[in-house]
């Protein structure tokens, strides 16, 4: 990522077209990538033509292709999300048993997520509300969470009801322990390392008081 | 054993004993082996134990069996879903078990059962409720969790062609879990939507190989 | 096999194509197997055409056909023992790692392999002959020895000195414990389980003479 | 990240460090990258762990590598061929290190370290010499050795073909270790015989996807 890059922040919060927007322009060319389902899969819609980045659905293809429409739709060909998508020039197409072998040998390079929490540490907690009478259903998740060389987590960084979801601990049932890299949400992007939260974006709204909205200590790596 | 081709799905799935674990192919709805599925439900097999990626959807298919009482428990990564409505009712009321498990530990699970592996450390679910009790070990600085094979007595599996003597190939996605399951279970049925003489698949191709299909049948356009 | 072919002998005893003839009988139609190195490879030839019998090489290959001879030898197209082998409608390629899951799996029905000594309790010793100054190679014996349903051994029943092959306990360095079911060799043919060992056939010997040339208890199963 | 396509066996091996664990593909000469193995030996890096399934035949390629002093260590299931003479005197003059692993538990183990399991349970060579020292376990009544993965830094592979994205397919029994080994390692290199646009092979018969190949070289007929 370059500096300017880094250092970006607008005046207004980022609606989730503009997260998916930036993430997409922080995914190098030619990167071997997976989106979870829901919000993550729109950040295909943000990857420039040409930039040879290739998707990866977890139910066995490389160069998963845009969204099928009309004659296009094939039930033979989903994406993880169950959604008809299409195939692009080089794809290849595996079991799931291989598939998920690319996944948690550490062959892709970027993982986008949803999440409900992420952790001061990078915990992930993107499976289970914790409710008593939820049904369990993990999909994917845990694999990708676990697996690819970096994982991107986009949200909103405040729930409906003002609660923080990025935390010191996750209260949620947890996806993977110390997995998340970078968090894009609509009042921020963070960095998290061995050395801590950095926040390296802000949109509409200052550092001072972004770190007064949570409760972990923040770096500022807002200025170039 | 040479492979047995069936005239029709009652045939194939003829035999499947009450208590059997069975594995299901299919994700969502590709790959999945619908006319063997409704075939099982009326041959009559009970208190099975379905392996499969999701616990049925709509009221077909899976959601049958498992409306007809027919299964006692579901393992699998991905139960709940929009039109999941048969499974989650029978959950609810206590009348199904579940043991969910991630999907790629799933995956590799089944396959470790097929390659005659006893377990493997498994970095998938470290420190979650899913991992809860069992064994962890550190090894170069990671940590694993130890899981173990799950072997089916059946596999239903749905494919895009088999040659006559039980060679298959997939098409696209719809290849998702067939050719693990088809290495994991003592009898292995395929449904398929063509069979062609042998030697008109190309053995580059091949994605299972005869060895491991036990019975095949030509169902139309099942998919 | 049926009782005429248990109880079958003969008055001389059997030369190597004889044992490799009678294990190819003993072979049923359509079986999955792995025919080892060496003499085990001559089994091939007696396979009744029409038998549906599958043979496997353990580098990559289902439906392998006879050796391969002038125009047809092919240098990607070779057996374990890099022999030029070729290709029968129905064959299927596939990876190593594959191809040895195929067999600890438990999916061949049979494998055929030669043995410096076997023991009563079915251990198997084929693969080094402990000399201090040999230089150890295993290949795919160890393998091939635990994967198969069944593993039949082809041999002579003494070596050249006049020691017996099949002994209490093995001298040789193991390939594998209690793998070995059945032991052909050019004098009996022994079943081995967990009752012990029975002779089931006896070329140009009695049994009693074999049970006093042999150092363990023999049960006579020559009769129908 | 995107696979280089490059112009010659050298420009493939650059950069190869000393004291890195090359995994080499082949079984026999069949699948055996030859033009990777010269340019190596041409590129000189020393101290080097070769894992393969033999330990060089006759005087050329991985015989040729262990000739110059390269090699430190070779793990492989089976060194002593008739025409193995350079490792033979090698070893027997204590000038390289073995280990020797069943062809199987070879090939699974560095499936596993390219499938990203820490270590598996497996039942060759249960009673061995070759398990001597190693954790045994019984499970489900069977006894187990616990085996690790064998990662790379390096992968010489040889396929068939390559499309412009780096998806391989290969050649009957040529394809031998290549897939697996190409899960493996750190960089993987590919010597081809053929590139194509990308597009012109089938996606599904790739059996590398583009993913697992770093680099690729075409060398005329090279097996």
């Amino acid at each position: 990522m370059n500096p300017a890059t880094r250092s970006s922040h607008t005046d207004a919060p980022l609606g989730k077209h503009d997260i998916a927007a930036l993430v997409a322009r922080h995914i190098p060319d030619g990167a071997f990538v997976n989106l979870g389902i829901g919000q993550p899969t729109l950040v295909a819609d943000h990857l420039p033509p040409g930039s040879g980045v290739v998707l990866h659905t977890e139910n066995g293809m490389l160069n998963m292709g845009p969204a099928a429409t009309g004659s296009d739709i094939d039930p033979d060909l989903t994406n993880a999300g169950k959604v008809p998508v299409t195939e692009l020039p080089g794809a290849a197409y595996f079991h799931h048993a291989d598939s998920f072998a690319m996944m948690r040998g550490g062959h892709l390079d970027i993982c986008v997520l949803g999440a409900y929490q992420v952790s001061a540490r990078g915990d992930l907690a993107n499976w289970h509300t914790g409710a008593p009478d939820a049904i369990p259903a993990v999909g994917g998740a845990m694999d990708l969470a676990i697996g690819a060389k970096q994982v991107f987590v986009v949200m909103t960084l405040f729930t409906k009801d003002g609660a923080p979801k990025l935390v010191k601990e996750c209260g949620y049932p947890l996806t993977g322990l110390g997995c998340v890299d970078r968090v894009y949400t609509d009042l921020a992007v963070f960095d998290i390392s061995s050395q801590g939260v950095s926040v390296t974006h802000t949109f509409g709204i200052t550092f001072d008081d972004l770190a007064a909205r949570l409760d972990m200590p923040l770096l500022d790596a807002t200025k170039p | 054993m040479s492979t047995q081709l069936c005239a029709d799905a009652d045939e194939a799935v003829a035999g499947v004993q009450d208590g059997s674990t069975v594995l299901i192919g299919g994700f969502g709805m590709a790959g999945m082996p619908v006319a063997l599925i409704d075939a099982l439900l009326r041959q009559g097999a009970g208190n099975l134990t379905v392996v499969s990626n999701n616990a049925g959807n709509g009221d077909t298919g899976l959601a049958a069996l498992l409306a007809a009482g027919r299964v006692r428990k579901v393992i699998c990564s991905f139960p709940r879903q929009a039109d999941s409505w048969v499974f989650d009712e029978l959950y609810r009321a206590g009348k199904v078990e579940l043991e969910v498990v991630p999907q790629g530990s799933l995956a590799e699970r089944i396959r470790a059962a097929g390659a005659g592996i006893g377990a493997f450390f498994c970095p998938t679910a470290v420190g979650t409720l899913l991992s809860e009790g069992k064994e962890t070990r550190v090894i170069d600085g990671r940590t694993y969790v130890l899981e173990y094979p799950i072997k089916g007595d059946v596999a239903l599996i749905s494919a895009q062609r088999a040659d006559r003597m039980g060679n298959l190939v997939y098409r696209k996605t719809a290849r998702n879990f067939g050719p693990v399951m088809a290495t994991a279970a003592t009898t292995v049925i395929a449904q398929v939507r063509e069979i062609v003489e042998t030697g008109e698949i190309d053995p580059e191709t091949v994605v299972t190989p005869s060895i491991y299909v036990d019975r095949v049948v030509q169902e139309g356009d099942a998919v």
